[in-house]
């Protein structure tokens, strides 16, 4: 029990760790691409920030509306934590590092993104609020249509890497030598990379929350400690994502030229020094690109997206026959 | 309002929940007239407010802290300026902003301008100026988290024990 | 709920007839507080799914008064007032009433005031399209423009406020020139400076600067295959349907109409300068985007040339201490960075006018907004919206 | 504009000009057709603004005209050309006690808010107008602001204050203030 309790404990200090690390990059990424300082007289230069919105959200009045339906407006928030949460429980920070190293650890993670879908569209219907509830269609369609380029990406490594496990895969990126983002899953990686994008419904997929459309989108009506949580639930899905990109694409806790033998010590920094540069690229796009419109958003995905990662699956499929 | 205020605080901890109070200051983008593009002035790189931590992210009232009436306030406005604040979750602040917005400004005399948007909704810090400039907003600020730091929030939610909207 | 056009209703029962499934509409109401209504417009959209069908902008909640003001105020105090009409661009909101009551006491202006007045039109517009510029982007999504676009802005500000002494409502025009600048020292009668020291090598770093920046727009926002696709196409207004609007200004130059009041009109000594007037082809966002930006570099142009060939001389012409405009009625209007901006004097010879009418351009560019939002998609609301680029001040008065 | 101007008086009897505006002098029946006159035989396209005066001595704001006129409302219109810069402005002069005049919104069709904002300013109605209701004001506000006789109730409670007798300022040198 304790054990379980332990792990259920790292994981989720972990992810929230890798959430206000993403959220100091974002606003502080912003601030400097922005040419302004950004967070400063907080203390430390800034970099406490997250502290602050913590603790100011913590002692804000939770608005419950009169109209809400209450239990799911009140769990809506749940969801899209767990998601965040329980998908950081098959990365592996090292061989032996790893919270669950799963047999189907790549089906785990993919089943486990698609919860948050239930999150977002519960939270956009519960909020008996217009704006809300086009948020939440919005982010149900999305979500739908990225599920599959997400999914169809993965294939090519599962094909090439002929294992589901997400240790497997980092085994076999350090077998072939190069991570399989530069040995035949580029077009994969970049795939992902796009749908994870619109998972995270950042910019340039942001429709669900579209500030400047639907003001808060599916999040208009929370406020206090539920909007907290939906908050930094989307960065730590950002960090999840990211870290599960560069485990299947990057050689997740492994570096090139270095002894393997060591990989228990600098595996850990090394994952997390990729997921950090795959998130700065992540903050640039946001920072840097304005919106698609939602049926461009669908377009891309079901006339560009899927047709591209099934002919990468093919051609996966046949090079790992012949070679 | 959060558990925690329910109750008093002892010292450090409850002024460390008024340091985070006056650092996170999340502005809701809600402008009215003249000082609103002052506003966005401030939010810019010359001046940036965001190092003060007002953080300009949310377009819904729900999520803020702070309200910035910044421009004049008429009598068809008047209800959803009103509205607008009863949306916002306790603890919240109000800055006055600009001659209008404090009394009506050169449209003292008019037959559709709110003289002072006080009249509706209570005001922490009055900036004045037509607009003012962004350096008045600033001390504006600057005075709102000094108010914020020395609050007592126990008192504070004892005298507000109004059901929100 | 009552729509501006009944026609729009047949339409719209043909459609539900055809239509199997019965779906209901939903009432959308957008403002008057929401991000991207430029202040506090109102729409009341009704939309089905995604896609609109019916708006109607409900305005007011800006209206302060400025006409029935007018008819209380003295000459020079209106001055101070309509400043604050177009906020964006306060200073050009100053020069057609001035010209219109300098026109009705038959006054003179020095070169070198129309010219200083010249001057510092072009910086309240470049100012307004800077802002523009930033806001447009974030309408789109794009959240960073915003931040370049007002640091460059407070250049020409400081600009500005060096000469009037203030930001964006400077109040500088006085019937028959301008006042004494800011920055100029002791402003005794024997010893009037005007224009503050430094002024033409800060306006040619600053103006630099601004060419540099609108083509660095030119390149971030205009080279954006995203905003390419958000803006090409949406929102197509024809030549036709923009006259009977009276939409002018910008806009009006984006759907190909080359009229521009500043070489039609003599309100100031525009006829000096070598300018173009960039107008565009189709008459969609893309095209308000870009004229807007393209006309940046020509007013920085401008402010160049003036600044290279100013006429010496005095800036008042003599006018008598206590302002009384003789009876009789004018209409000056002015190119304005919304667009076509007049005052309607009508003058009984008192104190003030008796009648004041303030045709603004942001009120006719808005009104065309049930007829190009019919059929947009709701992101495409926000696009064309953002591109008609109003202020509210301007609309509601 | 001189060259225009004759033009005109080919179609118009009472044309003025005046500050270099167009002044066309029409009767109210005459109203609709001659803004048709303009926009089709003289390309007049371009609608830009219409409104009305409040012609009467007994104002409660401001300064009442010098010669006694009969109490009346004036409309005016703005129309000109985007090609060039030809401008003129059409007046009508309608009665008090039958305020009400034909909806150029057949013709223009961008005179409709126009015509909803002199509606709600001065109480005239437009017949044929396809949505005439407020614009500006809101819902239950009575009176019509820009009436003579509307008053300013901030005015009549407070005097406007800056409207004291010059006093000097310190520092401030007496032949200032003197004429």
């Amino acid at each position: 029990m304790t054990d379980v309790l332990i792990k259920v404990g790292f994981v989720a200090l972990a992810a929230l760790n890798g959430a206000v690390i993403f959220t100091i990059m974002d606003v502080k990424g912003a601030s400097w691409m922005q040419r302004r300082p950004g967070p400063l007289h907080v203390g430390l230069r800034g970099f406490i920030f997250p502290l602050a919105e913590i603790l100011k959200f913590v002692q804000k009045e939770d608005i419950i509306p009169t109209d809400v339906d209450r239990p799911v407006f009140k769990w809506a928030p749940a969801y899209v934590v767990i998601s965040a949460v329980a998908l950081f429980a098959v990365v592996p920070l090292s061989p032996t590092l790893v919270v669950a190293d799963l047999e189907l650890g790549v089906f785990f993670a993919l089943a486990i993104s698609s919860l948050s879908t239930i999150g977002v569209l519960t939270a956009g219907w519960s909020s008996a609020n217009k704006f809300s509830l086009m948020g939440g269609l919005r982010a149900a369609g999305q979500l739908i249509a990225y599920e599959l380029p997400l999914i169809l990406a993965v294939v090519g490594v599962v094909i090439q890497a002929e294992t589901m496990s997400l240790v497997g895969i980092v085994e076999k990126q350090i077998e072939w030598g190069v991570p399989f983002a530069f040995s035949g899953q580029i077009v994969a990686f970049l795939i992902f990379m796009v749908a994870a994008t619109a998972e995270m419904m950042r910019v340039p997929f942001d429709m669900p929350i579209g500030e400047s459309e639907l003001t808060m989108g599916f999040m208009t009506e929370y406020s206090g400690i539920r909007f907290l949580i939906f908050y930094i639930s989307e960065y730590m899905s950002m960090f999840v994502l990211c870290a599960i990109a560069s485990t299947l694409f990057l050689g997740g806790y492994h570096l090139p030229f270095l002894p393997v033998e060591w990989v228990n010590i600098y595996g850990p920094i090394s994952l997390i020094t990729k997921t950090v540069i795959l998130g700065f690229i992540l903050v640039a796009v946001r920072w840097s690109f304005p919106r698609f419109r939602e049926d461009q958003l669908q377009s891309l995905a079901w006339k560009f997206l899927i047709p591209a990662s099934l002919l990468n699956i093919l051609v996966t499929a046949i090079l790992k026959v012949v070679l | 309002m959060g558990v925690v205020d329910k109750f008093g605080l002892p010292k450090p901890i409850s002024s460390v929940f008024n340091w985070a109070r006056s650092y996170s200051l999340w502005y809701f983008q809600f402008g009215l007239a003249c000082c609103a593009i002052e506003v966005m002035a401030v939010s810019g790189p010359r001046h940036d407010f965001m190092r003060l931590g007002i953080i300009p992210l949310p377009a819904s009232p729900r999520q803020a802290d702070l309200m910035i009436v910044a421009g004049t306030v008429t009598d068809k406005m008047a209800p959803s300026v009103k509205r607008l604040y009863d949306q916002m979750p306790e603890p919240k602040y109000v800055i006055s902003m600009g001659s209008c917005s404090n009394s009506g400004g050169p449209y003292w005399d008019s037959y559709s301008v709110t003289k002072g948007v006080d009249q509706l909704i209570p005001v922490d810090v009055y900036v004045p100026g037509c607009p003012p400039r962004p350096e008045a907003l600033q001390e504006g600020i600057i005075l709102l988290q000094k108010k914020i730091k020395g609050e007592d929030m126990k008192s504070k939610w004892v005298e507000k024990q109004v059901e929100p909207l | 709920m009552n729509t501006i056009d009944p026609q729009n209703f047949q339409t719209i029962s043909e459609a539900s007839v055809s239509v199997e499934i019965e779906t209901e509409d939903m009432t959308l109401n957008i403002g008057p507080q929401h991000p991207s209504t430029h202040g506090v417009l109102r729409l009341v959209a009704k939309v089905d799914g995604e896609k609109v069908y019916n708006v109607e902008p409900v305005l007011g909640y800006m209206h302060r008064g400025y006409e029935k003001l007018a008819e209380v105020r003295t000459y020079p105090q209106i001055t101070t007032l309509v400043n604050r009409i177009d906020w964006v661009a306060g200073f050009s909101n100053e020069i057609p009433f001035i010209a219109g009551a300098e026109r009705l006491m038959e006054i003179e202006v020095p070169e070198r005031a129309k010219q200083i007045r010249l001057i510092l039109t072009e910086m309240a517009r470049i100012c307004s399209h800077f802002v523009f510029n930033g806001a447009y982007a974030l309408e789109v999504g794009a959240l960073t423009p915003i931040f370049y676009a007002m640091e460059d802005r407070e250049r020409v500000l400081d600009l500005i406020e060096s000469v009037t002494g203030g930001r964006f409502h400077p109040n500088f025009n006085r019937i028959g020139g301008v006042k004494p600048a800011a920055g100029s020292g002791p402003t005794t009668k024997k010893n009037i400076q005007d224009l503050p020291a430094g002024f033409y090598r800060d306006t040619k770093i600053a103006m630099d600067k601004v060419i540099e920046a609108a083509d660095k727009f030119q390149n971030l926002i205009g080279g954006n295959e995203v905003f390419h696709k958000r803006t090409k196409n949406i929102g197509v207004l024809s030549k036709e349907t923009a006259e009977a609007y009276g939409v002018s200004g910008p806009i009006l130059r984006a759907s190909g109409v080359k009229s521009d009041l500043r070489t039609q009109t003599d309100y100031l000594p525009y006829d000096k300068f070598d300018f173009e007037i960039p107008i565009g082809q189709n008459g969609d966002c893309y095209d308000r985007w870009d004229v807007r930006t393209r006309e940046m570099i020509e007013s920085a142009k401008i402010v160049l040339q003036a600044i290279e060939d100013m006429p010496s001389g005095p800036l008042q012409a003599k006018v008598p201490k206590v302002i009384k405009v003789p009876a009789g009625r004018t209409y000056v209007r002015a190119e304005n960075p919304k667009g076509e901006m007049g005052y309607y004097i009508v003058s009984e010879g008192g104190l003030g006018p008796y009648r004041l009418k303030v045709r603004t351009a942001s009120f006719s560019n808005v009104s065309i907004l049930p007829v190009m939002l019919e059929g947009a998609l709701l992101p495409d609301l926000i696009a064309i919206m953002g591109s008609l680029d109003f202020v509210l001040g301007d609309v509601d008065r | 504009m001189e060259e225009f101007l004759n033009q005109i008086k080919e179609d118009f009897k009472d044309v003025s000009i005046e500050f270099e505006t167009i002044l066309i002098k029409v009767d109210v029946k005459n109203w609709l057709s001659s803004h048709e006159t303009l926009r089709d035989k003289y390309d007049l396209k371009f609608f830009s603004w219409l409104s009305a005066i409040d012609w009467d001595n007994d104002v409660a704001v401001g300064d009442a005209p010098k010669e006694q006129v009969t109490p009346s409302f004036e409309i005016v219109s703005c129309l000109s050309s985007v090609d060039n810069s030809n401008l003129v402005t059409i007046s009508t002069t309608i009665s008090k006690d039958e305020s009400s005049i034909p909806s150029l919104t057949s013709i223009y069709v961008g005179a409709n808010w126009h015509e909803r904002e002199a509606f709600e300013m001065f109480g005239i109605e437009f017949l044929g107008h396809p949505n005439l209701i407020k614009l500006y004001l809101p819902d239950g506000y009575e009176g019509n602001p820009m009436l003579k006789s509307f008053e300013l109730i901030s005015r009549e409670v407070k005097p406007w204050p800056g409207d004291v007798d010059v006093e000097s300022m310190p520092g401030d040198s007496t032949e200032e203030n003197t004429e």
